[in-house]
């Protein structure tokens, strides 16, 4: 909660600042503008996160997300409905790949993720073939997804917090929700107080390809524009946010909420950079600046508490 | 719930961890299982708990047989365990830790939070100890830890509980609760297996036992057909006497001295010296803080205040390099995690701290390295197939060896042995005693940690006694029996 | 050790395979005097990085700023030269400043003990976010001759690229220091656990930030070979790249949990991959089915028999 | 003194010239000729390669496609090289970096490959001839007067440009400033180029950057196809939509919707696939050694008729087509 709030409060200083520079940041527009931008990346932060906390990490989302995308979008003119669930489907199917080479395979997951990001990828060029889909293929409704709204609130950002919620709740009040912390935090104790440790990492690979999938329908409804390469590069941005959204890296600890904020937090920095006129340069700069003095601030935040705790149980005092 | 296990053997690789041995528990009764370090009982455990899958052997429960493929089926049939080693998930809360795998849940699946943290609460109550169950787990001392363990083999209302040295961190109230609430669970028809060192623990909480040595079966049978020194002999096979031949040496020059070290939260103020041809021990329960000593004089942890010093001249503080090149060796107590490099050659452990001399301008002259690791196997009577296997797959006692080897090597003035025979055989633990005797002799300083009172008394000069970080007694080699050091280390007096 | 031998000697039959089987599809032309000089051109500066690379994973740690640096490298190439820098001098500078960007990967891991995974992900976006503010958009192309020769020509009267010559010496350089040297040792001893290195006496921190050092100049170097070879600096040079040499890296045999490969493995993947990459595309394959290829290898090099043993699960 | 940049002696020695061009040589038939975009996936080049085909399949060659997955400065060389070692007559390029692509260029002429640059240029040494679009005068005027007549003649704009260092749009955008410094557009402000690198939704989002950062904006030139189609998909979901204006170059197929429904006037193009069918002649003419490149020299484009070599071994496709919503039916592409 305490990391929760860190973030709430670097996002407001930096919505504050930015306000004052440009009055439009704040306006329903500009608001609005904010949170879309995010809303894919935080999507997939949710599968990220589950992922990263079992000490494991899924670096194939990016090119998941472009597969169901282009897939999506080229099945729409077959059947809208059955686009959006093939384009799930597709998720689904990727995440099960992975799932069962991690989790059930026992392979190391940078290696096997790392592999079947460019599997993903090249399927993805073989389908595409060079072809673009554009806006005036898709239908308007369908479209209206990606930049409507009801009640002033984006589709997609309602989306995005269904989605969040559901994690957040499973993550945090259910057993097998709560077991993958344990995972992460001790791999081999988990086993031994009886977690089916290979079947829970696979259930966390598929949900991260299924979400990945969802995110690549939504790509398609909000960019209404797909190619073979979106999603590219989108695997860095996502644990980037993982991380300063305060899930540690070996696992064990994190929320999805945290890595969602996070999300926002890091889009937010780019809008506002772009609003204040930072030179577009520096953007990329002082993005991987605050990334690397996120995971320092994490860490002896950490190390302090874990000095408090020592001394604590010993009740030394020096 | 009965449960039979019947000629079950174990190995892993060149160590044969259990032969051909059988274990029955009944229900109402605790049953002790006893033998020195590295006789099988934790293997044993682990195999009754569904960790290991035996080489051979049947289990039988309640008369019909079964099979354990995993910890969580041997959850499902009613079997809690209490490992040696703590199997805590550190980030999370401690009434998490508690719950693990089997939540309070409400309506829907939920987990309820609320109930669990009442459980955690009503099992330290019923403990009788405080902790908060809203910390996390990261930070515990060992005994609290421990504690945790217990609490959470206690929450399932299991059939049968096993516990593996619980009671090693525990002080005398808290072993003395431990030991109600294990007492009514048995009245209430749960069968108890239980692991300590401390014999007259086992008769007082016993009511069978069965004692392994080196993997292998040796007797069965109700605890009030046998004596404490009647199990022992049965535990270690031989006389005691015959088990630690320290020479006795004129102690020289004063080697290693230590002044005034603290580390913040885990010891403070220790102030001792070791003598040339020394063997100085340092007692104490688990946890006191003896292997935090060591480490910090050896330079592997950085020491908030005081100094080390090697004949006279300071060393610089936190730095094994340091250390190292003053002449001190340090054999510490987690052979497989911090003295040997598993996957790597024999040759190549035993070279490790030694790579500046096996080498020119940086280049490691392969054929030295050779000489020196073949030597010393010679030396230390190494039982090995090939200098160029992987140190992983010799027994405990080579190991043990190896790291020996690794550190003599270097013929240092100061050696810091810690656990210097945990986990292996006898006739291994007789040939360290040997050496260590022997370096002695030849004026080496020794600086001894071990948890075994016998082997303390047996090889120590002098023995000092650490409590809660500090050093609060100091015995001659004449002076020190086992009820004073007991006495000094937990501050009560011992039985 | 011997298990590694033998996921080399499958390497090494890969290697044969791609030359033979390139050779027959393409009618003879890929191993040409000019074919064997394109693919050498093509993998060099992955397989320069690579090397550096293959030690700090040995150590079990990773670098993933390798190919911002790169570009952060050429982008001050340009700057410098535009400025009127002489080149004699813009070459040696840049490799200090590469040096420097792995001396801040080195202390963020080794001083704060902060995850070298994070590390990079965050440095990989800073180092390439300089390239951009000191190069801008800007691409600075007219160096002369004598210096590009380096990267567009063979070294006289052979088909040798002279970037591959570079890279062999590093090769060797950077074989003896793995495998020969007390360095290496400890490299591997750190790599395979760290808590005995470090109760052995081995410095694991200071070790740790010498290879990221090593990979920061080294990955200068290669935005040096870079920017001669495309005689173009820019700041966008080589991105992406990472994930590319990283792969070799694993397809060579290295361990990601550290402790254990060799450079040997490493060098035959480098030429497996860049060799299998040109066969395909002078094959008229797709440069999807490259990319789709690629990423089964290092599937299958993970399945292989020789890794079998891995320990079941640990960090990312 | 050592290399500096002032004593380089710069890229000297152009390309081989093969000897005088024979404007009434036959046409080689059966030629190979390797079509090279920028990107594969790109669909304006997957028009231009279908003009490529057309024509290449009229005159009797072989025409195949290939080239990188990302628009990356280097990543045109291993194909540059590969048709060289493939033996290809000749080559149609679309350069991502004009520099970049130099040597391995002028290495392939060296083997008598032909080289004919479209769309953006290589340096000028390194190739036989270049087809342009349409001048960069006409494109860049044309631009600034869309966008004038769109807002009325006063106000701020911006551009919404390709990658940072794109050939052909730094030569517009320098045309366009020009422009801007007549007195006609005094009133006139631009206030910021941006890029979004080709990339569509890095060109979405930067219009939403432009749009919050200049909020007195009047309207946006994009003069690339995947920034103008980007940007009017920003527009039509968003409050700016009718108080912004755009104009770019885009492709009627990617814009009508936009055209239609009033979130884009009017935009202008070539046509791509004319573009792709007059490199081919160009290369066949090259080829079969009826011109050499030098200015002057005439050579036949099917129905596209005759054209002549300009300076610097340009030669102008014509003048680019304007869309509005009342002609943008009319094509298909
Ligand atoms: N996972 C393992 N791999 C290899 N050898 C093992 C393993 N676990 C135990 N051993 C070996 O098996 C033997 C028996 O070990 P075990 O832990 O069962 O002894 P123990 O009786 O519990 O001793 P202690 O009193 O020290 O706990 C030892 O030699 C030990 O080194
Ligand atoms: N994982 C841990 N977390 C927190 N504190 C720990 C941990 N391990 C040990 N400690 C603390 O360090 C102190 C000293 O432990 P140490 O292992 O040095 O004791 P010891 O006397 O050597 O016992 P042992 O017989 O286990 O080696 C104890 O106070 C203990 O609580
Ligand atoms: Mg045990
Ligand atoms: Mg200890």
């Amino acid at each position: 909660m305490i990391r929760e709030l860190g973030i709430l409060i670097a996002l407001a200083v930096v919505v504050a600042v930015t306000a004052l520079v440009n009055t439009l940041f704040l306006s329903g527009q500009g608001i609005r503008d904010l949170l879309l931008n995010a809303c894919l990346v935080a999507l997939l932060t949710v599968g990220q996160t589950m992922v990263v906390i079992t000490r494991n990490v899924d670096l194939s989302v990016g090119s998941v997300l472009g597969l169901s995308a282009f897939v999506t979008a080229d099945t729409f003119a077959v059947n809208p409905v059955l686009a959006i669930v093939v384009g799930l489907v597709v998720g689904a199917l990727c995440g099960l790949l992975n799932g069962v080479l991690v989790g059930l395979g026992r392979v190391p997951s940078l290696v096997v993720t790392l592999g079947t990001l460019s599997v993903f990828r090249g399927l993805d060029f073989m389908w595409a073939q060079g072809r673009q889909i554009n806006a005036a293929n898709l239908p308007d409704g369908f479209l209206a997804l990606g930049s409507g709204s009801v009640l002033g609130l984006p589709y997609l950002v309602i989306i995005t917090v269904l989605v969040l919620a559901v994690a957040a709740l499973h993550l945090g009040s259910y057993r097998s929700g709560r077991e993958l912390y344990a995972i992460g935090s001790n791999p081999e104790a988990a086993v031994l107080v009886g977690i089916p440790v290979g079947r829970r990492v696979f259930t966390t690979f598929l949900m991260s390809g299924t979400v990945a999938g969802l995110a690549g329908v939504l790509a398609v409804a909000r960019y209404g524009t797909v190619d073979a390469t979106v999603g590219t590069g989108l695997e860095l941005q996502v644990i980037s946010a993982v991380v300063v959204g305060g899930v540690a890296i070996f696992g064990g600890s994190g929320t999805v909420v945290g890595a969602a904020l996070g999300a926002l937090l890091l889009s937010t920095i780019g809008s506002a950079l772009e609003v204040v006129h930072i030179a577009q340069f520096w953007q990329q700069a002082i993005t991987g600046a605050l990334l690397i003095a996120a995971i320092a601030l994490d860490r002896s935040v950490a190390l302090r508490v874990a000095a408090r705790l020592r001394r604590q149980s010993r009740g030394v005092s020096a | 719930m009965r449960i039979d296990l019947a000629e079950v053997s174990k190995s892993f690789g060149a160590v044969q961890a259990l032969r051909e041995v059988s274990l029955t528990l009944v229900p109402g009764r605790a049953h002790a299982l006893l033998g020195e370090n590295g006789a099988g009982k934790s293997t044993l455990i682990k195999v009754l708990a569904g960790v290991h899958r035996p080489d051979a052997g049947r289990l039988l429960l309640d008369g019909a047989p079964a099979r354990f493929a995993s910890p969580a089926d041997a959850k499902a049939a009613g079997v809690a365990v209490i490992y040696q080693e703590p199997t805590l998930f550190g980030d999370l809360s401690v009434a998490e830790n508690v719950a693990m795998g089997r939540h309070p849940t409400r309506r829907g699946g939920m987990v309820d939070t609320a109930a669990m943290r009442e459980q955690a609460e009503r099992l330290f109550e019923r403990l009788g100890v405080d902790i908060d169950p809203r910390r996390p787990a990261r930070g515990l001392s060992i005994a609290d830890q421990q504690l945790v363990e217990i609490a959470k083999a206690l929450s399932s209302d299991a059939r049968v509980i096993v516990m593996d040295e619980p009671t090693a961190a525990l002080s005398g109230a808290e072993v003395a609760r431990l030991f109600g609430v294990v007492g009514a669970l048995r009245e209430h028809g749960a069968a108890v297996l239980f692991v300590s060192h401390r014999i007259d623990e086992v008769f007082e909480l016993c009511q069978d036992a069965t004692v392994l040595r080196d993997g292998g079966f040796v007797w069965s049978g109700p605890l009030d057909e046998q004596t404490p020194d009647g199990v022992v002999r049965l535990m270690v096979g031989r006389e005691l006497a015959a088990l630690f031949p320290k020479q006795d040496v004129v102690a020289g020059e004063t080697v290693l001295s230590v002044r005034r070290l603290t580390r913040e939260g885990v010891f403070t103020d220790v102030t001792f010296a070791v003598r040339a041809g020394e063997i100085v021990a340092l007692a104490g329960l688990v946890g006191a803080g003896r292997s935090e000593i060591a480490r910090a004089v050896f330079g592997v942890d950085r020491a908030d205040a005081g100094e080390v010093l090697l004949r006279g001249k300071r060393i610089r503080a936190g730095s094994p390099g340091a250390a190292m090149a003053a002449g001190i060796g340090f054999v510490p107590e987690d052979r497989r995690q911090q003295g040997l490099v598993l996957a790597a050659s024999i040759e190549r452990n035993t070279a490790l701290a030694s790579l500046n001399r096996l080498s020119r301008f940086g280049f490691i002259r392969r054929s030295a390295e050779r000489a020196l690791a073949r030597d010393w196997a010679v030396r230390l009577r190494l039982t090995f197939a090939r200098l160029s296997d992987p140190v992983g797959v010799l027994s405990g006692g080579n190991q043990q060896k190896v790291v020996l080897a690794k550190w003599l090597a270097r013929q240092p003035q100061v050696l810091i042995v810690d656990e210097p025979t945990r986990g292996i055989d006898v006739g291994a633990k007789a040939e360290v005693h040997r050496l260590l005797s022997e370096l002695a002799a030849q004026g080496v300083a020794i600086l001894m940690i071990s948890s075994e009172l016998p082997e303390v008394l047996g090889m120590a000069d002098r023995v000092l006694v650490v409590r809660e970080g500090r050093l609060v007694a100091e015995f001659g080699r004449a002076e020190a029996d086992e009820e004073r050091v007991v006495l000094a280390a937990t501050g009560v007096a011992a039985g | 050790m011997k298990t590694l031998l033998r996921w080399e000697s499958a390497l090494f039959v890969l290697l044969v395979l791609v030359v033979v089987g390139g050779s027959a599809a393409t009618g003879g032309s890929f191993l040409t005097d000019r074919g064997a000089f394109n693919v050498g051109s093509d993998l060099a500066v992955m397989a320069l990085i690579a090397l550096p690379l293959t030690l700090v994973i040995v150590a079990a740690e990773i670098d993933l700023s390798v190919a911002s640096v790169l570009g952060l490298s050429s982008a001050l190439i340009g700057v410098l030269w535009n400025d009127g820098w002489p080149l004699e001098a813009i070459l040696p500078f840049v490799i200090v400043v590469g040096a420097v960007c792995g001396a801040v990967n080195g202390f963020l891991v080794t001083k704060l003990g902060l995850p070298s995974l994070a590390v990079t992900i965050g440095s990989l976006a800073l180092y390439r976010g300089l390239a951009f503010v000191v190069l801008g958009d800007k691409a600075v192309a007219d160096f002369p001759d004598s210096y590009t020769q380096f990267g567009t020509t063979p070294v006289p009267g052979t088909w040798i690229p002279y970037p591959i010559v570079l890279f062999v010496v590093l090769a060797v350089v950077f074989g003896l220091l793995l495998h020969a040297t007390t360095f290496g040792r400890a490299v591997f001893a750190i790599g395979a656990n760290e808590e005995a290195a470090r109760f052995s006496g081995i410095r694991v921190k200071r070790t740790k930030f010498i290879l990221f050092v090593l990979t920061g100049a080294v990955a200068a170097l290669a935005g040096i070979v870079y920017t001669l070879r495309f005689a173009s600096a820019r700041a966008d040079n080589g991105t992406g790249l990472e994930l590319e040499v990283v792969t070799a890296v694993l397809l060579g045999g290295v361990s990601i949990f550290g402790g254990r490969g060799t450079i040997g493995g490493v060098v035959l993947a480098t030429l497996v991959l860049g060799g299998l990459t040109d066969a395909l595309i002078l094959d008229d394959v797709a440069t999807e089915v490259v990319t789709l290829v690629t990423g089964i290898l290092l599937l299958a090099s993970v399945f292989a028999p020789a890794v079998t043993h891995r320990p079941t699960r640990g960090t990312p | 003194g050592g290399t500096t940049k002032n004593n380089s002696g710069g890229d000297s020695g152009a390309g081989p010239t093969s000897g005088a061009a024979d404007p009434n040589a036959p046409t080689a038939k059966d030629l190979k000729i390797t079509f090279l975009p920028k990107q594969v996936n790109n669909p304006y080049f997957t028009v231009a390669q279908g003009g490529a085909e057309k024509a290449a399949a009229a005159l009797g060659e072989q025409l195949k496609a290939t080239g990188p997955s990302s628009a990356d400065a280097s990543s045109q060389v291993t194909y540059i090289n590969t048709a060289a070692q493939q033996g290809q007559n000749a080559l149609l390029l679309a350069a991502n970096d004009s520099n970049a692509v130099a040597p391995a260029l002028k290495a392939a002429r060296k083997q008598g490959m032909k080289v004919v640059t479209f769309d953006s240029d290589a340096a000028p040494d390194a190739r036989d001839v270049f087809i342009n679009q349409a001048s960069s005068q006409e494109i860049a005027a044309g631009q600034v007067k869309l966008i004038s007549d769109a807002i009325g003649g006063a106000g701020e704009i911006a551009i919404l440009s390709a990658t940072a260092n794109a050939t052909n749009q730094n030569a517009w955008i320098a045309i366009m400033k020009q422009e801007l410094a007549k007195p006609a557009y005094a009133k006139i402000t631009l206030d910021e180029i941006a890029y979004g690198n080709d990339d569509d939704q890095t060109s979405f989002q930067k219009t939403q950057g432009l749009l919050q950062a200049h909020p007195d904006l009047k309207g946006i030139i994009s003069p690339t196809t995947v920034g103008v189609a980007a940007a009017a998909r920003y527009l039509d979901s968003s409050s700016y939509k009718g108080k912004v204006a755009l104009t770019g170059l885009g492709t009627p197929n990617q814009m009508r919707k936009f055209l239609q429904d009033g979130t884009v006037g009017s935009i202008a193009l070539w046509d791509p696939a004319q573009l792709g069918a007059l490199a081919t002649y160009a290369a066949v003419a090259l080829a079969s050694g009826q011109i050499t490149g030098k200015q002057g020299e005439k050579f036949k484009a099917g129905e596209l008729g005759e054209y002549t070599v300009g300076a610097n071994g340009e030669v102008v496709l014509g003048p680019p087509l304007t869309f509005t919503k009342d002609n943008v039916d009319k094509y298909n592409f």
